[in-house]
């Protein structure tokens, strides 16, 4: 399984869909004219210094509020390489699925880490923090389908014989 | 020497028996408005005063009814500038209420009165004979200050109105045949007068469309002689009594006269971009459109409502237009409801807005998008006026603009 | 055993008995596409290979967000929405009829039991009528465009039982805020929501959609009631077997069952920035409001107009407060017109805006700036969502709105 | 010396500055979109010592004062055209632009060409030759002198 570590950005609980990518933003025709506006209503400056490779590890029911996909694209398009969060909202679960963006569930981490840390992440297995492991729960195998596929459009691609 | 009514409305603002063209005058205001457009830039000025007052915060009229309601949080910071220096300061404000000019029409304009507003088409003042300008917010700020601004006395173009229009032929056919025929600066700088029997066929709503429309030939206003039918106006709207009836002398010095037969007036197009790019309606047919827009401060009164409503009435619109309908106040939108003519509109599928400048202005609302083609009764057909910088607005009446919404395509009211 | 409505609807749909955990493959028989998210929709339906949609007649086009634009860009999504509509032969297109989750049942489109999924989070809103409607991005839209079908979790149900008689400022936007408040954004998530209880009964079937409508404020996946006469009528139908079965069993197994008496019920409001902190508009103190909307898919209905124009008859809003009124649809703007609705919310000083999601969805329709307050009768109060992110959302229902509105300050009926 | 750029008849204020950038809270907000619709790329390009050349009717349309503003917020030094549009003319004195009516540069040069205004004496130098303008009326001299108009109110 894929090992990676990362810079640590850190949010709160409930950060809805808003925040990730305010209406205004959404009918910009490329999810790129979109990324410099993550996360403004909150922390403006953010995806100014977002790195690729770099984590988000957030609190509650990341992800609420509207079902807008462009917000998932967004995050992963500035690079974002897994948000982990104590719980996601259900929509921006399927739709971060969907796009190949990992999400990591975790309840004890969001509150161990800080802001600017390093942590590792063995996919399926466990995060590694300053040498504490936290355990990953695995997904359901629907999902992991998806996920092998690359993605719900490369799944559908194959499906049509588009690709193999 | 004779004087023309501008020179008059001029002479007894300057407080002097008599003034000509080409003398430069100190005034008194009379009234000054202002608008959500340019108010928050007189504000900032204001605030850098050394000494900032305000002469005569009773001659004061605010309007928010540009961008309403707002559409972006740029527009909203300005807008609440305005609010709250208004709140603060007493200001007379309306917000939401309708287009600035038909408020000042329905509320506020006396014959007689010298006016600036920071809005160019203030020169629709003229249909009650009062001198109407538009002012930038530098004008706007030294007048609000001094109560005084100076004026140059300007020529006067003078158009004798004969006859009477033909059915289905609007004031706004008029006036812009007349722009059409002097150009977008035939009247720059100067004044333009109207008169002649066949004014007393014209209703108010036609009388304010015409004056309204004169800045498109540059005018610096448009005056009109005053019969019963503008006292009525008065009467109904708050019994306004006149600050002076002025006609011109009969020894007058007009630089030119025209005399227009009105039945001789015909259904009227703008092509894009330019207001004096004037064609017979019948040769702009054909042209698919987008969008038709039926409202603003030129053609959005309840008599332009009921020409649209009687042709939209029982049909409905083109799939592939977008049907904006925008009473001009909110007296408006009050009788055409007791009217049934928004019911006639919803029904037909339009899109009925609040009280606003709306599509005319060309941001927040029914904004034109790349390669699109709009029928207004706007008073502008400039490029990007309507939104996006390749897009194409075309001018006309009421009637021309309800009958294309619903064939999809330029057509006139009698096809 | 028995089951919960959810149970029932996706055990009908999927031709087998199913239990919560379950992952199944359901057919939609309808998908509801908005205007804002068709570019991507069409996009990404291209992309996957796909060239005709299943099936003209399920998908539902509905420009609601866009419509009249406000920016320039705002008619590409117009114009490929009804491009790709004629393209497709798809003739359930709405271009300014008002706001999709209003149109979808008042049009006809959504029945009981059936399943329905949405471009647009508040697709919940169908559960009203007893039918399994939820939110989900375009990619999956355009999957289901292209195959018909999506697979679904079978969804726990909380059971939600409200009896007695609410008083008489109250409606149904402040129970379903007190529930979103106890329940806590994220405490219904993945979960089904089950109203029950003879206040819910005696509902009007707009009441009980701006329940449904805010279910996903909770986090659920729906938020479901069982059809009856009312909302036999309100579609046009008579139940069916099938339709008349879609009651939670007594014997059916809920994960969490609240029940509460409808006389406790206040008005409230949910105070910035989260849905989920809800209280009494008693408790708030002097809040001035410098704006105050009424509309949206939660709130544009008759009667959420009429209960605003009861409370304003023969008054005027506070001087200076914008009073925004935006119905959700075209046939609402109509009857509110035709029985002097309207008229009374116009002498109010209301600027009644062409329907549409107007500024709920943040684009236009009243957007402030640093410092202001809004009375807002949708369904979100997130930072930024109606301009900066120092605009204070409140929100509550018409009738507190419409108060609020006469006072210049937050008050209830 | 400054750079030349050339526009046509009637360059409305639409053109100069769209309404939807008009309720952005300052002129320097704005400034980036100055003759959007017709080069987008103007903002970007000018430089402050350039000018701007017309033919008639320069600024007609609208009384938004904007139009001018963003022409001075850019460094434009002058506009120089066959013709102005009242409202626009009073609104540049009246924010110290000068703007100067000569009949015959406007066919005389190109865009990209070099100029130089000397405005006390009215005499435009491009090319080789000389062409002098029209005098302002004296009532906007005097406010151009003045620093515009709201610098007498603060004296």
């Amino acid at each position: 399984m894929e090992t990676f570590t990362g810079k640590v950005w850190c949010l709160g609980d409930d950060i809805d869909t808003d925040i990730i990518l305010p209406t205004e933003y959404l009918v910009f025709k490329t999810i790129d004219e979109m990324k410099p506006y993550a996360f403004s209503p909150l922390r403006p400056e953010l995806a100014g210094r977002i790195q690729p490779g770099d984590i988000i590890v957030a609190g509650n029911n990341f992800g609420c509020g509207s079902s807008r996909e462009q917000a998932p694209e967004v995050v992963k398009a500035l690079g974002v390489k897994c948000v982990i969060a104590k719980s996601f909202a259900r929509i921006f679960f399927r739709n971060a699925i969907n796009n190949g963006l990992l999400l990591i569930e975790n309840s004890e981490l969001p509150d161990a880490v800080s802001e600017g840390d390093e942590i590792s992440v063995n996919v399926n297995e466990a995060i590694d923090y300053k040498g504490k492991k936290y355990p990953i729960v695995s997904l359901p195998d629907n999902l992991l389908e998806i996920i092998d596929a690359g993605g719900l459009v490369k799944a559908m691609r194959r499906r049509n014989g588009l690709e193999n | 020497m004779g004087m023309t009514i501008a020179e008059k409305i001029i002479a007894l603002a300057a407080g002097k028996p008599e003034t000509h063209a080409g003398d430069i005058e100190t005034v008194t205001l009379d009234r000054l408005m202002s608008n959500d457009g340019t108010t928050h830039l007189t504000i900032d000025m204001y605030n850098k005063l050394k000494d900032p007052h305000i002469a005569d915060i009773d001659k004061l009229v605010w309007i928010v009814d540009h961008n309403v309601p707002a559409d972006s949080v740029k527009t909203a910071a300005s807008q609440k500038k305005m609010r709250d220096f208004a709140k603060e300061h007493g200001i007379k404000f309306y917000e939401g209420e309708g287009v600035c000019h038909q408020i000042m029409m329905e509320k506020h304009v006396r014959p007689g009165e010298l006016i600036f507003g920071a809005d160019s088409h203030t020169c629709a003042y003229g249909a009650l004979g009062a001198f109407g300008t538009g002012v930038g917010c530098t004008d706007y700020l030294y007048a609000m200050v001094t109560g005084t601004s100076w004026v140059m006395v300007p020529e006067t173009l003078r158009f004798n109105l004969h006859g009477k229009l033909r059915d289905g032929v609007y004031a706004r056919d008029l006036i812009l045949t007349i722009i059409g025929r002097i150009g977008a600066n035939g009247a720059n700088y100067k004044a333009m007068e109207f008169g002649g029997d066949g004014l007393h066929s014209i209703d108010m709503a036609g009388r304010i469309s015409i004056c309204n429309l004169c800045v498109e030939a540059g005018a610096k206003t448009g005056l009109m002689e005053l019969d019963e039918i503008a006292f009525d106006y008065l009467k109904e709207h708050g019994d306004r009594q006149p600050k002076a009836v002025f006609a011109p002398d009969a020894d007058a010095v007009y630089e030119k006269v025209y005399d227009i037969d009105l039945a001789e007036i015909e259904p009227i197009v703008a092509k894009p971009h330019f207001v004096d790019n004037v064609v017979p309606a019948d040769e702009a047919k054909g042209v698919k459109i987008d969008e038709a827009f039926l409202g603003s401060c030129n053609n959005g009164r309840i008599e332009d409502l009921r020409v649209g409503a009687a042709i939209v009435k029982g049909k409905h619109v083109h799939g592939d237009v977008r049907f904006m309908v925008v009473p001009a106040s909110r007296d408006v939108y009050k009788q055409a409801m007791d009217e049934g003519l928004i019911d006639t509109f919803i029904e037909a599928g339009a899109i009925v807005m609040n009280p606003n400048c709306s599509v005319c202005w060309g941001a927040c609302q029914g904004v034109i998008g790349e390669g699109e083609v709009l029928i207004s009764t706007g008073t502008r057909n400039f490029k990007g006026r309507a939104g996006h910088r390749d897009s194409y607005v075309y001018l006309a009446s009421a009637a021309t603009v309800a009958a294309s919404a619903i064939a999809g395509e330029i057509v006139t009211a009698q096809d | 055993m028995g089951q919960t409505i959810i149970e029932k609807i996706f055990s009908h749909s999927a031709g087998r008995s199913v239990k919560p955990g379950d992952i199944v493959t359901v057919k939609a028989n309808h998908v509801m596409l908005d205007d804002i998210m068709m570019p991507f929709i069409v996009s990404k339906f291209r992309e996957m290979g796909f060239t005709k949609v299943f099936d003209p007649e399920c998908p539902v086009i509905i420009c609601d967000h866009l419509v009249p634009a406000s920016q320039v860009d705002d008619t590409r999504a117009y114009h490929i929405s009804c491009d790709f509509a004629k393209e497709q032969g798809i003739t359930n297109l709405h271009r300014s009829d008002g706001i999709c989750h209003q149109l979808m049942t008042e049009a006809g489109y959504v029945k009981p039991g059936q399943v329905v999924f949405g471009t647009d989070s508040h697709t919940t809103t169908y559960g009203c009528v007893g039918a399994f409607s939820t939110g989900i991005g375009y990619t999956e839209m355009a999957s289901i465009l292209g195959t018909g079908e999506l697979w679904v979790r079978v969804p726990a149900t909380i059971r939600i039982n409200i009896n007695g008689k609410l008083p008489d400022n109250v409606m149904s936007k402040d129970v379903i805020l007190k529930i979103i408040g106890d329940l806590t954004a994220a405490g219904a998530t993945y979960k089904s929501l089950e109203f029950a209880g003879d206040t819910i009964d005696n509902m009007s079937v707009a009441s009980r959609m701006t329940i449904s409508n805010m279910g996903i404020e909770a986090g659920a996946k729906c938020a479901l009631m069982a059809p009856d006469a009312k909302t036999a009528e309100y579609c046009g139908i008579e139940l069916d077997e099938y339709q008349q079965s879609l009651f939670g069993d007594a014997d059916a197994e809920y994960e969490q069952v609240l029940n509460y008496r409808a006389e406790d019920f206040v008005p409230s409001v949910a105070v910035p920035s989260n849905v989920d902190h809800v209280l009494p508009i008693s408790e708030l103190g002097d809040i001035a409001v410098d704006e105050v909307f009424l509309g949206s898919c939660t709130n544009g209905r008759l009667e959420d107009l009429h209960a605003a124009a009861e409370v304003m008859k023969g008054k005027h809003k506070a001087d200076f407060v914008k009073f925004i009124v935006t119905p959700a649809s075209r046939k609402i703007y109509l009857e509110a017109l035709r029985d002097g609705t309207l008229d009374i919310l116009s002498d109010a000083g209301a600027i009644i805006t062409h329907p549409g999601c107007g500024l709920c969805c943040g684009r236009t329709g009243g957007i402030m700036t640093d410092g202001e307050v809004v009375v807002a009768t949708n369904n979100r109060n997130f930072l930024g969502r109606m301009g900066t992110s120092k605009v204070k959302i409140y929100l509550a229902s018409p009738k507190s709105a419409a108060a609020s509105a006469l006072a210049g300050k937050i008050v209830s009926a | 010396m400054g750079k030349i750029f050339r526009f046509y008849k009637d360059v409305d204020t639409d053109q100069i500055i769209a309404s939807q950038y008009l309720l952005f809270p300052s002129v320097e907000e704005m400034k980036e979109h100055t003759f959007e619709s017709l080069d987008p790329e103007f903002a970007a390009k000018a430089e402050p010592g350039d000018y701007v050349v017309a033919d008639e009717n320069f600024g007609c349309g609208s009384s938004r004062e904007q139009a001018p503003a963003v022409l001075k917020a850019l460094g434009v030094k002058a506009v120089i055209a066959k013709s102005f549009a009242r409202i626009f003319y009073r609104n540049a004195i009246n924010i110290g632009l000068p703007v100067i009516v000569c009949r015959e540069l406007y066919d005389a040069v190109e865009t990209g060409d070099e100029m130089e205004l000397d405005l006390k004496e009215g005499i435009i130098t491009t090319g080789g030759r000389e062409y002098s303008c029209t005098k302002l009326p004296a009532q906007m001299q005097k406010i151009l002198d003045q620093g515009g108009l709201i610098a007498s109110l603060n004296k």
